[in-house]
């Protein structure tokens, strides 16, 4: 047992840490250090720069552009990308609709669309919840019917990340109305362009606009567009949903986020002192930091065992869960740092080139935005009580 | 003992609650947040009329309440429509006022009539509620005091007519000794200030005093002798922050069961689900326990000042714990939606979260507790020798 | 509002406070301060002392011989009792089947059992669960079959806390097996010197005999001694479990479990200083103490509600529930305080008159000891789950 | 990076298992604790024939393995039997014994042979798991050296033929310069020892040294240095102890989930009721962060002092707490029954808790992980800015 990197990790990791330290622009590491809005564009900007050093889609075996990175070195990538604050990337047509075309769509399909995935031509948002279903994926209630060469999609899909942007959407929609739950359900890939198709914008509770409402009335999708054979949708969904993800315990995420929090709580005083140095919050530091040591190692061996032929399972839930738990900590350990400089909302201040006076330290810009916002964490992406119900499915085989 | 409100109490209580919930909907709120001043000066005359302002003094001050009680009811009721008006700065400058003498009385009036808004000025961007720690300073110049500083998100600092604004005559920057409170009127050349929202939908603002120049009569009460006024009217707001904390926990938590018994998945409502029931009942429990170290404080108010501030410490403690636990229970068990600025929840968990850091979070008020009872028990030690009985072993 | 009592309550905590301090050995209240085992003649004493000041079955009414106290009163004696490290009652007789009789019996029960209770002439025990039964309390398996003036008992009992003391057993068993569940259920009095009925200790994990299996094989018992009427013993069952109880939340011996730990931190050292000032652990003391000052109050307000007319429900699973936490934690923080001294083990050291050399601190011959056994708090009597099961179904309504 | 272990260290791992799981059962282990010693010769003798003693130390000690991960799967495989025999006092002297060269290297011979048995006499009333709190004092006498004092809590004090005692040569009480350590015979005039069980199945002594004269020889290591001697083998201790945690949980999480899986209550297992099932994720969940501390821990117990020292502090902090967990959630979710002697269960459970008592709580080891973590950025800062880089704000 070795947790040290062997000489060709720690030559790649130096290679990664060249790359974010002379190639990405000052800019944007300075917007995601300051907590600021990123654009469409300075997401653009990012994939573009990746694609450029064929590091975009990295979880993609190489035939298709991946780099053909074992699952240290994705680890090792996402951690130190994390770390430099570079931007994050958009997970839909990389993490989630490149692997199902990979593995159930017809050679067309991977020709047209991953590509497109790569150069950026297209912009994809996820057609998977819809309004009362929540964790319940299986209840599908937008149909497609078939009308010569093409479907005829109606009805409503919710939660779309960053939808505003799409101009492509993956769908889950039920094809056959008489089948149960899972059976009948088809993988539908939309033009967002098309005729009765319309977005509208959730705002969330910190008041930014980040998920849609998608609604779709007679939307025309040609029959070519069908991923993985009519009524065979579930089974693609239910590899994207599985899908090997290095990065579902968001250590990279944590572990800069805990140098912000160490940062921060010597800079912050408190009766004079660095806010560090107080029992309580020592304390409260120092248990986030053992769990975050313990959770590195509990991923890594998670990957480990992958690599080795291992398939993640309850573990992933597990590493889902705790990661969860631990950057939402982190969030609120930073929150409460700044005191009552929590309180402040200047919303100008989250955008590009704001130049008015800043209020309080320097993270109270988005200390408690940042708290708010990721209370999803617990939630989307399978809540930790559905990644709960499964881990004791699988243990207790209840 | 007697868990009973008086009958005058309970009739106020009743009053505002259902003045709060027909007349305050989240939408009004929502509103009234986006306006200029960020609280709605009509609606504060309307909640003057009611005597609601009125019931957070006492009749020598001109109102006709002032207990511990009365803050607490006037605040839960509150809490259950997160109202924006300036309930906590009046309360928290009112008090000090009221304390000052006859002086003040007419001031004291005016805030009662709802006809001006006073608001207290004290922290500091490095005090992180620490309530004796005060850099701003007034030097005496001739009859006057110049005063210069800053002072950290000050609630409605840019929409008060009168501060009351803490600082240093003497001492050293952490002495409760040689503060002094200064009374100034917002026009006050000198007076610079920075108006900002809050996250919960409030609005505060940093206030710098760059030379403030102050006749000596704009001082309230002896000089270098502010900090137990400070500490009494704080600890007056710490028992209505925690009220209104209840308050609004409350409206979160009925929010939230309804939405278990309503919500269905897997076919079946998810409040039938053993997992978020227990969860729940874990909410509701902490919630009581909350209710009690609320009624705790409000009993302790009039006691001597370790018992009092030892039950004000605890209670606002509970609360940021409790506080944060139903917030973020509460939007976890509505899942997504409870993530939307269209629903209600949210604004409530908001403002839940952020009591916390007003006046004093969990930590500050858990080490102050400590540190109160080991004050308390080095006294009750010399007291019990004094006396000759030992505390038994 | 007003916490603070009347001069009429001031007046009789000081009555019962002048009783402890002047009327109760103080042999009894060094075993109980001591952690020492209480004997059979201990508990029979303390019942006899108070028996003889009219105090014993403060639960009852006055024309059965209670002493007519309200709500305030008996939670003023239990807490007094505590502090005073007074032993506790044992409440079979007392405070579950008196409360029975007094409702369901016939005046022939009540005129020949409840003096008993009081006089110390039955020693009761608690015939409810059942191996298997858990907190399904309605599942009883035990028959009793009637056979001219006898039922004829078979089955087994278990958890019979004290029943090797125990001459009398109130016992819940099934008296019609084609009912269903809460049907068909009976609530007999059973002589324990019957033959047939066999008692086997249970070790519990601290080594202790403290409860019992009970083995019930073709037992006789009279048919007067059958409680309101055959069939009908789930009535009784509940009334005897929902049965108002001031003390469910252990507030009395929590409060003296607060005054010890706090003697015992200020008398411990570490790095040279009182453990009391050690901020980690005197952040654990002061927010149990907090818990508990707010769960005075909570259980108070209760009592008064109880007290004014109002039913407590789901109110009273909440105090048994944190009740039993922060008596846990209590428990908890002394075992930690004791450092290395939580592991010896002197079981002749709980005993009476033992006079060998003490190892470590005072507390350290029960403090791990009373940590493990009152594991059972949260276990018996209702466990903590089944509790919140009920918070949820009288709350939720689902 | 690779989680694999040698192929020796799984063989050794798995023999040790499949013996503990086949030859020491609990109704074994109830026997041997109440026997006299409180464990076996013959037991030891067998450990030591099937080469896990000669596992704990390196080959130029004598042994075979000496590496974190070698402690770290005896002690696992150890912890899943609750193993009675003296592993840790064996390899708490026998580390430091192993330092002080070539004139130790006989008994350590026979440690590894189990023809002697050993133990660390350090703890002392007062000290509550500070390792540097050493008031026993050893004052010179002509060549000899004069130690008294008492020792608590010392394991199988009363059986070891060796002791290792810690005492002051110089310095204060609190000093970590100025102790020193002594090899001891048993039998020496002057050691008074008090033997008594423990709550955890095991043995453990009160030494008292009352003038107990020692010859020059009986010092292990430099005079006043021995601090360091010291804290690498409590270190290799709290390794062992943090791995025969884990062992217990997996055996205490095997029984649970067992008993879930076949108790039935209301007409159906335990295990089906989510509220139960969710807080055995939650157990799940822990124990596998508890086996990731031991893992850092074994990995780090080669690196620098403060790296090392952190990441064993890191673990027995988080085997305190998740241990803790593991024994109440495990008792609580059997009911009843989890409190009986005749379960198995309830003894992994006591264990689990009792290993928080020993060689620092769960309290110690998170102060002195962060006092440790502030010294290293304390140096690492003077680095910093001895290079002239400083720390991005």
């Amino acid at each position: 047992m070795d947790l040290t990197f062997t000489p060709e990790e720690q030559a790649f990791r130096a290679e990664v840490q060249r790359f974010l330290a002379n190639e990405v622009p000052a800019r944007l590491t300075a917007k995601v250090r300051g907590g600021q809005r990123l654009t469409k564009a300075d997401l653009e900007e990012w994939h573009a720069l990746l694609n450029a050093r064929g590091w975009l889609a990295n979880h993609w075996p190489k035939e298709y552009g991946g780099p053909g990175w074992n699952a240290v070195q994705k680890f090792i990538f996402e951690h130190d990308c994390a770390l430099a604050y570079a931007p994050r990337t958009v997970p839909f047509g990389l993490n989630m609709l490149g692997p199902v075309l990979i593995k159930y769509g017809n050679e067309a399909q991977k020709r047209y669309w991953l590509p497109r995935i790569l150069d950026g031509a297209d912009w994809w948002c996820q057609g998977y919840s819809e309004p009362g279903a929540g964790s319940d994926l299986a209840s599908v209630k937008t149909t497609a019917v078939r009308q010569g060469e093409h479907y005829v999609v109606n009805g409503q899909k919710t939660w779309t990340t960053l939808g505003q942007h799409a101009n492509m959407m993956f769908a889950l929609v039920r094809t056959d109305r008489e089948a149960k739950a899972q059976e009948g359900i088809s993988f539908l890939l939309i033009d967002m362009d098309s005729p009765g198709v319309e977005v509208r914008p959730i705002i969330t509770l910190d008041g930014e606009h980040e998920v849609n409402e998608v609604f779709l009335t007679d939307v025309k999708v040609p029959v070519e567009n069908l991923v993985g054979g009519e009524n065979k949708g579930w089974t693609c969904a239910k590899y994207l949903l599985t899908y090997e993800r290095t990065n579902i315990a968001g250590v990279g995420f944590s572990v800069a986020a805990m140098e912000r929090l160490k940062a921060v709580a010597s800079r912050v005083r408190k009766n004079g002192r660095p806010l560090a140095q107080d029992p309580l919050f020592a304390a409260r530091m120092a248990k986030v930091e053992i769990d975050l040591e313990n959770m590195k190692t509990t991923n890594l061996r998670v990957i480990a065992a992958v690599a080795g032929g291992g398939v993640p399972g309850a573990e992933s839930s597990m590493l889902k869960i705790r990661g969860t738990e631990i950057r939402q900590e982190l969030n609120s350990l930073i929150r409460r740092a700044m005191g009552p400089y929590a309180l402040p909302f200047i919303d100008e201040a989250l955008d590009e080139g704001y130049d008015g006076e800043r209020v309080g330290p320097a993270e109270a810009s988005f200390a408690a935005l940042q708290y708010f916002n990721n209370r999803k964490l617990s939630i989307f992406g399978g809540s930790n009580e559905i990644q709960k119900n499964i881990i004791s499915k699988m243990i207790l085989g209840l | 003992m007697n868990f009973d409100h008086t009958e005058d109490r309970r009739m106020l209580a009743d009053l505002l609650q259902r003045y709060v919930s027909e007349q305050y909907s989240i939408e009004k709120r929502h509103a009234i947040a986006k306006s200029a001043g960020g609280f709605s000066r009509e609606q504060w005359k309307q909640f003057a009329e009611l005597g609601v302002i009125g019931a957070l003094f006492d009749a020598e001050q001109g109102g006709f309440g002032g207990g511990g009680f009365d803050i607490a009811v006037v605040f839960e009721a509150l809490g259950r429509g997160l109202v924006l008006e300036p309930f906590l700065p009046t309360l928290l400058a009112g008090s000090a006022l009221a304390q000052g003498g006859e002086r003040w009385a007419e001031a004291v009036a005016a805030l009662i009539a709802g006809d001006c808004i006073a608001t207290l000025a004290h922290e500091e961007a490095d005090s992180h509620y620490a309530l004796q720690r005060v850099a701003t300073s007034a030097r005496r110049e001739g009859a006057d005091y110049v005063l210069s500083g800053r002072k950290a998100v000050v609630p409605l600092g840019a929409q008060a007519e009168l501060l009351l604004v803490s600082a240093r005559t003497s001492g050293a920057v952490d002495d409760a000794e040689g503060i002094s409170l200064f009374v100034i009127p917002a026009a006050t050349p000198g007076l610079r200030v920075r108006d900002y929202p809050t996250i919960d939908g409030g609005r505060a603002a940093e206030v710098v005093l760059e030379e403030v120049r102050l006749p000596a009569s704009a001082l309230l009460g002896p000089e270098g002798e502010g900090f137990a006024l400070l500490e009494q009217a704080v600890g007056r707001g710490v028992l209505a922050l925690c009220a209104e904390a209840v308050g609004a926990m409350d409206t979160a938590k009925a929010m939230t069961i309804d939405y278990l018994q309503t919500r269905r998945q897997f076919g079946k409502p998810i409040g039938s689900f053993q997992a978020l029931q227990h969860r729940m009942a874990d909410v509701l429990l902490e919630i009581e326990q909350a209710r009690s170290a609320v009624i705790n404080a409000a009993a302790a108010l009039d006691a001597e000042r370790i018992v009092r501030e030892r039950a004000l410490s605890a209670a606002k403690y509970s609360i940021g714990r409790i506080g944060t636990l139903v917030a973020e229970e509460s939007i976890q068990l509505h899942g997504g939606i409870g993530m939307t600025w269209e629903l209600p929840l949210p604004h409530f968990a908001k403002r839940l979260v952020m009591i916390d850091h007003q006046l004093g979070d969990e930590d500050h008020h858990l080490a102050r507790f400590i540190a109160l009872g080991a004050a308390q028990e080095a006294a009750s030690a010399v007291l019990q020798s004094a006396r000759g009985t030992g505390v038994p072993a």
